[in-house]
């Protein structure tokens, strides 16, 4: 195995020549080891720390559920006339940095940005996990959480009525339910081959067996790898249009009202860009620690989280143009309530998390200006931390102050937010990270077959003159 | 490289050769394609590019059962809103219309995706025959690396090409292969196991069970309530008529007795609800300043009394139980002021005979206190065979199916009969007794009879009052008291 | 493309990479034509009614600014995402930005008529209905005097343009010295300048659209249609290159460093934005839609009645369902003639994009859709003056960025 | 390699897996499908009554109107139990000095005791509701009695039982067909209680009858939910 730290600034250009994604003299013998040592070592003791902190989180959470099940929705702070509190909140939030993952692997797949191998997996498995975040708040806002299958269309000889499907909300289950599945399947399908590595490699006889089933049997067949490929690619051409479609129609339940603040027909690509902001801001949280961990300098190097700090100042000023052109078109567009509205979340009674979402998501993101900024890891984290709170609180903002102030001045009022809607806010973190943990513990975090496919070749072939014959010239058109 | 059990005659399957690099793998299978072999395969840790080329892969028909199952998928979603919202369950809300393409656009959206991203998973896995989790080549311990870092090509044993001695020298003659092997048969048995034939059938037996609780359920009645999994709002917290307003959840009833609601208190009339004293008890009061006793009531009042209990005035009240009172009476004063539209029943104007009242006798009404149109008359007739015709028969007769049946009990030696024939409506007694004492009769009663005045609202009574009269005239009247313009519409009708 | 490919190839001499001499007589043709044609319509319009003519030159004014600013974006970001397989086609795109140029001098009728108080084409010119005491003040124009009054909007025109050729100039000046010098610090320069054209760029073209398209109904307003504009220019000029290319291969020129693989990615671009469009499109319309709100349902309602129904309908099958599936194959988009043709379908539609956005206005909302003469004239007048002065720039000048470091990994693209 | 390997008849095994749990999954979706369906749970209930009152021999054999006892149910959304002084009307007792102040039938009987205790004491006789809506449906008597909907069409032929029980599958499916298409589901409104109504008319008939009467009473049942849910 090739040493850890040879030092290889990955960050220096070259026009001329494109940077190695996966340095330190890899083969791909060691790329396995590497990843999959993984799961394979003996688990460090600070994973049973933080699993133990998260599922504890989590346990929380699940109580608060069943809390709020047994009680009713009254122990949310959520009132007249803020009837979204936290829990449309959270929702919004988690939807938003599940987009990372499909992003990554789909958008990026189709613009062939191949460093996206090395982070992919791992964004992806964040991408469901905080889908499965976000599922629960809608689910548990209803209610009465037994009567959830009333929103998908269920035929029923009692009641002979069906959802109504002029409903942003509507839409909205059909999104984040087709968004779920298709990532979870997308996600399986890009692990199916390095489960049947890891099927290969261990003896232990119990996960031989899961691997041997999960990995259903693969034996990287070339005529199974070339429709592999053409379904990975089909996955990305299906994933990216959905993903865009998924917080647009998240977007649509606000903007296709009429509530000042919320009726602003830049909605849908503003929380499109919002959500891939928050979405990278998560990736960026997970990756920078994980990859100092598990010693991943090689295959997630400093050029791969530079890229990704390159993508949030890039996102994050999309966010900041989309708010310039609400406060533009709220002035332009001489409706005074909207203008209220606008002023109001400035300098209203909740100016504070106005000011939070600002300086987090706009402002603290231009600092990746700085290359130093882009390649110190620590900083990057910092700064992934505050973007993490500044889309929360756009959200909020977006939530709370709209509904707060709207154009009857006799129906104003203040959220007051509950101990559990605190609670819950943190649960969810803990039912994140459970899931995140266990992935990373069991689950394949890199795509190894992804990475050797797009690492410098590491041997000198015994046929290199034949190769040309076998490689396609260059075609005229 | 060669197997190392101990079968008896392995059977070869196939050849495998390994290679450490890629570049040596697409030379080899270059050359394997055109030395004419068909059953071959490489393994690849990797998606290798131009393989498809060197071992002569079609490309797949994956994309085109994608793009059938988008379509598919959209016209699902099209059809799914378009039938649910504007043909089973039509409804308007937020002024959309029931059917509006934008409105339905982003749901056909997602579900052309989920279709298509099925496709993709499925038809991939289904074109590549996964998952297949026994292959021979899982036996050959070098190629668990084939997953790894090896790259392997196979020859299938029934390939046309393929000679044993040949086709191995060829493959030894690679350049950079680290390996040729054998690939025998999987020993194992290929059978399936009798224990899961057997599981199936008890499964496949088992399956009969719910539909015959369903079919023994639809068939049959149970003095259990309705099922209902989801109680969420079937009980509240509110008092409905006729409901007892007992314990509900741990908090206490709203009134100690019980009940849900109040009953009037005696003597008040209800907002609204006064009425004439003489629309309420047939008696005319000479003694006007007696008017208001009759509202006292003595009696608490019937439970759901819609209207202030009609008693007749104290003193009236033994009067009435008294059979001689019955007699007298002899005019039939009816007084019908507006008879334009009326049947064949229509009496004559008719001066109303004065009655003298016997001393005793209270001052009855000696005409229906409302306005008797036809449609009284039929709305008489309505009530009458609702609430008489059970005893008095439908004609008045007193023969009613009830009282029918009565006798017949009676004629069986039923023990417990207590029953007497209902007054015939058509005797003289009944016919010359004025309409006030009618009206009476119905509300308390006469003799053996109980009263209904709690079931039938007053004008319902005077209402029968002038249906009997109006049957009573089937009997006494003339031709010649048929208004002519009716007669003639009667001669044309054939009668 | 994988590290591990690096096979070096450049442009083999036996491709010309420059304009052949046949080009120079369909410059003059464009030149002499589109400026007659120019004057014809000056003539129509005098005749038959200034303001149809007004709407017409800015409907086809827009329409061929909006191909140039997709290419004042594209360059940009060809160089901040450290593009590989597009270097090859770079320069010509870099010509289609300089553009920008001739479209500033053909924006000064539109400028005169602003400046010189003409309200024919902007209604809130008018300065009755700014003054309160005027019987046709408008409130909500009067509120947006502050910014739409004739001497802002020229000072933002000045700075639009500014912005916009002082990208399109810096990058393609640089591009040229790369070709004389090979300095590989060009490339770095570039790309470290990129980051803000884009954000100049994004502002400029926002404004603009809201300044010339989305303010000829002053009282209408949509956050996103900075987006939607830039949603069309983006698909414009990807098709335009297409076809540009077709016509340069045409004639000899590049016709072996551009393969096919060069226009799959075309293809790929111009089938992304196609959904791009319909996306940003569709947001815009259903939210405007379902809300319902009456000022700005008005925008839509015009251009649902009157005959524009048909517009709107030929627009979405047109723009989208058409192309959509027309472009969706890999096989379409790997044949150039068939994808060229496409192109030029998308670029009709996209003239009917522009014409659904501007011709609306026309005598308050209330003129059914024409197309006649007048149109005609102002398109293949502009058209003919933008082919003409893109042929002037690109006269002796290499068409390939000859010495960028990237250009043999462009040359070697290879799609899988 | 002593490692795991599945036998070759897994992959037989597996196929059928995948087979077994679709036909498993599209059996178990059916059964709950008709499970759930309002035939199987809403109807079917019969309680035991305190008192065997046989409506087959009241209103079938007897012919009493239903409006006999239930007299609200024209006027009022609630379709009164009757008290117990409507079941005196025939039922009464002896009186505490043992005479029968009233004519009566089966004075004596053990099943009409509780009758008469409440005749007695005043208390209500614990009759058990069969037909009970849950408590968020509005169902209004009268507004449907006085258009031609008759009790036959939600209570089915309750003079031909002994015991009543819930013979219509009245679920909101059932209330909505009837709000859809009324003009099958009614009749002149004098015939209202005559449950035999129709039986000599053929589907067509009845059809026509109903279009007509749907014109003439202006019938125009709503849909909204705020109809049945207030």
């Amino acid at each position: 195995m090739a040493t850890v730290n040879e030092v290889i600034d990955t960050t220096i250009d070259d026009p001329g020549n494109r940077t190695p994604l996966v340095i330190g003299g890899h083969d791909y013998g060691s790329i396995t080891k590497l990843v999959c040592r993984i799961n394979e070592d003996k688990t460090p003791i600070g994973w049973y720390i933080s699993f133990a902190v998260a599922a504890s989180v989590l346990g929380m959470f699940f109580a608060l559920i069943g809390y709020l099940v047994y009680t009713g929705v009254g122990v949310w702070g959520n009132n007249t006339p803020v009837y979204w509190g936290f829990p449309i909140v959270n929702f919004v939030f988690w939807v938003g940095i599940g987009h990372a993952g499909t992003l990554i692997s789909a958008i990026l797949f189709i613009f062939r940005q191949n460093w996206r191998t090395s982070i992919n997996r791992f964004a992806e498995a964040m991408t469901i996990f905080a889908v499965c975040c976000a599922g629960i708040f809608p689910a548990i806002h209803i209610g009465r959480v037994w009567v959830f299958y009333w929103l998908f269309p269920i035929p029923s000889l009692q009641l002979s009525m069906w959802p109504n499907f002029r409903s942003p909300l509507l839409w909205d289950v059909f999104a984040v339910s087709t968004y779920a599945t298709v990532s979870v399947i997308f996600w399986y399908t890009g692990m199916i081959p390095d489960l049947a590595t890891l099927r290969d490699r261990t003896d232990n006889p119990i996960l031989r067996v899961v691997y041997s089933i999960l990995s259903l049997g693969w034996t990287g067949s070339a005529r199974a790898w070339s429709r592999y490929e053409k379904a990975y690619t089909l996955f990305a051409a299906l994933a990216a249009p959905l993903v865009l479609s998924v917080h647009t129609i998240v977007s649509f339940d606000f903007a296709v009202s009429q509530i000042p603040g919320w009726h602003t027909t830049i909605f849908p690509p503003y929380f499109v860009a919002g959500a891939v902001f928050s979405g990278f801001g998560m990736v960026l949280t997970l990756m920078v620690p994980a990859r100092q961990l598990y010693g991943l300098h090689d295959i997630v190097t400093m050029r791969h989280l530079e890229n990704v700090c390159k993508i949030l100042l890039v996102t994050g000023s999309m966010v900041g143009y989309a708010y310039a052109m609400e406060f533009f078109i709220a002035w332009y567009g001489g409706n005074l309530t909207e203008k209220f509205a606008f002023i109001n979340r400035a300098f209203g009674p909740y100016w504070w998390a106005y000011f939070i979402m600002v300086s987090c998501n706009v402002i603290s993101p231009q600092l990746f200006w700085f290359k130093k900024c882009r390649t110190t890891p620590w900083l990057m984290f910092v700064i992934s931390i505050f973007v993490n709170i500044g889309m929360w609180f756009e959200r909020f903002v977006i939530t709370v102050t709209s509904l707060a102030r709207d154009f009857l001045p006799s129906s104003w009022g203040m959220f007051h937010p509950t101990l559990v809607d605190y609670g819950m806010l943190i649960g969810s973190f803990g039912l994140f990270f459970t899931l995140f943990l266990l992935f990373v513990r069991f689950g394949p975090i890199v795509a190894m077959t992804e990475v050797k496919s797009v690492m410098p070749k590491p041997y000198k072939s015994p046929v290199h003159d034949e190769q040309h014959e076998a490689e396609p010239a260059v075609e005229p058109a | 490289m060669a197997q190392d059990s101990n079968n008896s005659e392995p059977k070869q399957i196939g050849l495998l050769v390994q290679f450490d690099d890629p570049d040596s793998l697409l030379v080899a299978c270059d050359k394997v394609r055109k030395a004419g072999y068909t059953k071959t395969d490489a393994y690849t840790p990797f998606p290798l590019h131009g393989i498809d080329e060197a071992l002569g892969i079609k490309p797949t028909k994956l994309p085109w059962i994608v793009l059938t199952l988008g379509i598919i998928g959209g016209t699902v979603g099209l059809l799914l809103q378009y039938t649910t919202n504007a043909e089973f369950y039509p409804f308007i809300i937020s002024a959309k219309p029931r059917f509006s393409l934008p409105a339905n656009i982003p749901v056909i959206f997602e579900l052309t995706i989920l279709h298509s991203a099925f496709a993709v998973f499925f038809g991939m896995l289904l074109l590549n025959k996964l998952p297949m989790f026994s292959n021979p080549l899982f036996r050959v311990p070098e190629f668990a690396r084939a997953t790894d870092d090896k790259f392997f090509l196979a020859i299938d044993v029934t390939d046309d090409k393929y000679k044993p001695n040949k086709t191995k020298e060829m493959f030894e003659g690679f350049v950079g292969q680290t390996g040729v092997i054998d690939v025998f048969e999987d020993p194992s048995p290929n059978e399936l196991p009798v224990v899961i034939k057997y599981i199936g059938i008890c499964l496949a037996v088992a399956a009969i069970i719910p539909p015959l609780i369903l079919w023994s359920a639809l068939n049959s009645t149970s003095g259990a309530p309705r099922i209902n999994p989801i109680r969420d709002m079937d009980i509240q917290l509110r008092a409905d008529t006729q409901t007892q307003s007992t314990e509900f959840q741990g908090r206490p009833s709203v009134f100690p007795d019980g009940r849900a609601m109040r009953p009037r208190i005696p003597g008040t009339v209800a907002r609204g609800e006064w009425t004439d004293p003489v629309l309420l008890t047939g008696i005319v009061p000479e003694t006007a300043e007696k008017n208001v006793i009759f509202l006292q009531d003595e009696e608490p009042a019937k439970e759901n009394a819609e209207k202030p209990a009609e008693e007749p005035k104290a003193e009236d009240k033994p009067a009435a139980d008294k059979p001689a009172e019955e007699k007298p009476a002899d005019a039939k004063p009816m007084d019908e002021k507006p008879a334009d539209a009326k049947p064949e029943e229509a009496k004559p104007e008719e001066g109303a005979a004065p009655t003298p009242p016997a001393e005793p006798e209270p001052n009855w009404v000696k005409f229906v206190p409302i306005e008797v149109t036809s449609e009284t008359i039929k709305r008489g007739q309505n009530r009458f065979n609702i609430y008489c015709s059970v005893c008095h028969g439908y004609a008045g007769e007193g023969d009613g199916l009830v009282s029918r049946r009565a006798f017949e009990l009676i004629d069986q030696a039923t023990p417990g009969m207590a029953w007497l024939p209902p007054t015939n409506l058509h005797t003289d007694a009944v016919i010359q007794q004025p309409d006030g004492k009618i009206f009476h009769t119905i509300t308390h009663g006469i003799r053996k009879m109980k009263g209904y005045g709690d079931q039938i609202p007053p004008e319902d009574r005077w209402a029968i009052v002038t249906y009997v009269r109006a049957l009573q005239k089937t009997r006494t009247g003339t031709p010649d008291e048929i208004p002519a313009i009716k007669m003639k519409e009667l001669e044309l009708k054939g009668q | 493309m994988g590290g591990h490919h690096k096979p070096t190839i450049t442009v083999t001499d036996d491709d010309s990479i420059r304009l052949g001499p046949g080009w120079q007589t369909v410059r003059y043709i464009g030149l002499y034509g589109g400026v007659s044609l120019l004057i014809l319509a000056t003539i129509l319009g005098v005749i038959s009614g200034k303001e149809y003519l007004y709407f017409s030159y800015l409907t086809s004014f827009i329409y061929f600014l909006s191909i140039s600013l997709g290419a004042v974006f594209f360059v940009p970001i060809h160089h901040l995402s450290r593009a590989g397989w597009s270097v090859v086609v770079r320069r010509v795109a870099e010509l289609l930005s300089q553009n920008v140029i001739t479209m500033a001098v053909l924006f000064i009728p539109i400028f005169a008529l602003v400046v010189t108080g003409d309200h024919t084409l902007f209604e809130w010119n008018n300065p009755a209905l700014w003054s309160i005491d005027s019987p046709e003040y408008d409130q909500l124009v009067a509120l947006k005097f502050p910014y739409l009054n004739p001497v802002f909007f020229a000072v933002r025109a000045f700075i639009y343009f500014g912005v916009w050729i002082a990208i399109a100039r810096y990058f393609y000046l640089r591009s040229l010295d790369q070709d004389s010098n090979g300095d590989k610090q060009t490339t770095l320069t570039l790309q470290k300048w990129s980051s803000l054209a884009v954000v100049g760029f994004a502002f400029s073209a926002t404004f603009a659209s809201f300044d010339w398209l989305m303010s000829l109904d002053p009282h209408w307003f949509s956050t996103i249609f900075g987006v939607y504009f830039f949603a069309g220019c983006a698909l414009s000029f990807f098709a335009f290159m297409t076809v540009m290319l077709f016509l340069l291969q045409k004639n000899g020129t590049m016709s072996h460093c551009v393969t096919r693989e060069h226009y799959h990615d075309l293809g790929k671009y111009t089938f992304g934005f196609t959904l791009f469009w319909a996306y940003i499109a569709f947001s815009q319309y259903l939210l405007i839609w379902y809300a319902n709100i009456p000022e700005e349902t008005g925008w839509y309602l015009r251009r649902q009645s009157n005959g524009w129904a048909y517009v709107a309908i030929a627009l979405v099958f047109g723009q989208f369902f058409i192309p959509f599936f027309g472009v969706m194959s890999r096989h379409v988009r790997r044949n150039k003639y068939v994808l060229s043709g496409w192109a030029v379908f998308i670029l009709i539609m996209h003239y009917v994009d522009i014409y659904y956005i501007v011709m609306p206005q026309v005598a308050g909302g209330t003129a059914p859709p024409t197309f006649g003469l007048i149109d005609l004239c102002c398109i293949f007048g502009i058209g003919g003056l933008y082919i003409s002065q893109l042929i002037w720039f690109a006269t002796d000048k290499p068409l390939v960025p000859v010495k960028d470091p990237r250009l043999s990994e462009s040359l070697a693209l290879h799609n899988h | 390699m002593d490692r795991f390997l599945f036998p070759r008849w897994v992959n037989k095994f597996v196929p059928l897996l995948i087979g077994g749990l679709l036909v498993g999954a599209a059996y178990g979706g059916t059964i709950i499908f008709v499970a759930s369906s309002p035939e199987v749970i809403n109807r079917g209930y019969q309680p035991e009554q305190p008192v065997p009152f046989s409506h087959k021999l009241h209103a079938g054999r007897l012919k009493m109107d239903c409006r006999y006892c239930h007299n609200t149910v024209e006027k009022a959304p609630h379709a009164a139990i009757p008290p117990t002084a409507t079941c005196g009307n025939c039922h009464t007792g002896p009186d505490d000095k043992g005479a029968l102040p009233y004519a009566a039938i089966r004075t004596q009987s053990v099943a009409l005791e509780p009758i008469r205790e409440s005749l007695n004491t005043g208390e209500s006789v614990d009759w058990i509701r069969v037909h009970n809506l849950p408590d968020f449906v509005f169902f209004n008597h009268s507004a449907h009695v006085t258009r031609g909907v008759s009790c036959v069409e939600c209570h089915g032929r309750i003079d031909k039982m002994e015991r009543v029980e819930v013979a219509k599958p009245i679920s909101m499916s059932f209330c909505l067909e009837c709000h859809r298409n009324p003009e099958s589901h009614i009749r002149p409104v004098d015939q209202v209680t005559n449950l035999e109504w129709g039986m000599d008319k053929t589907d067509t008939q009845k059809l026509e009858i109903g279009h007509e009467l749907v014109k003439e009473l202006n019938i125009k049942p709503s849909t909204n939910c705020s109809t049945c849910h207030r």
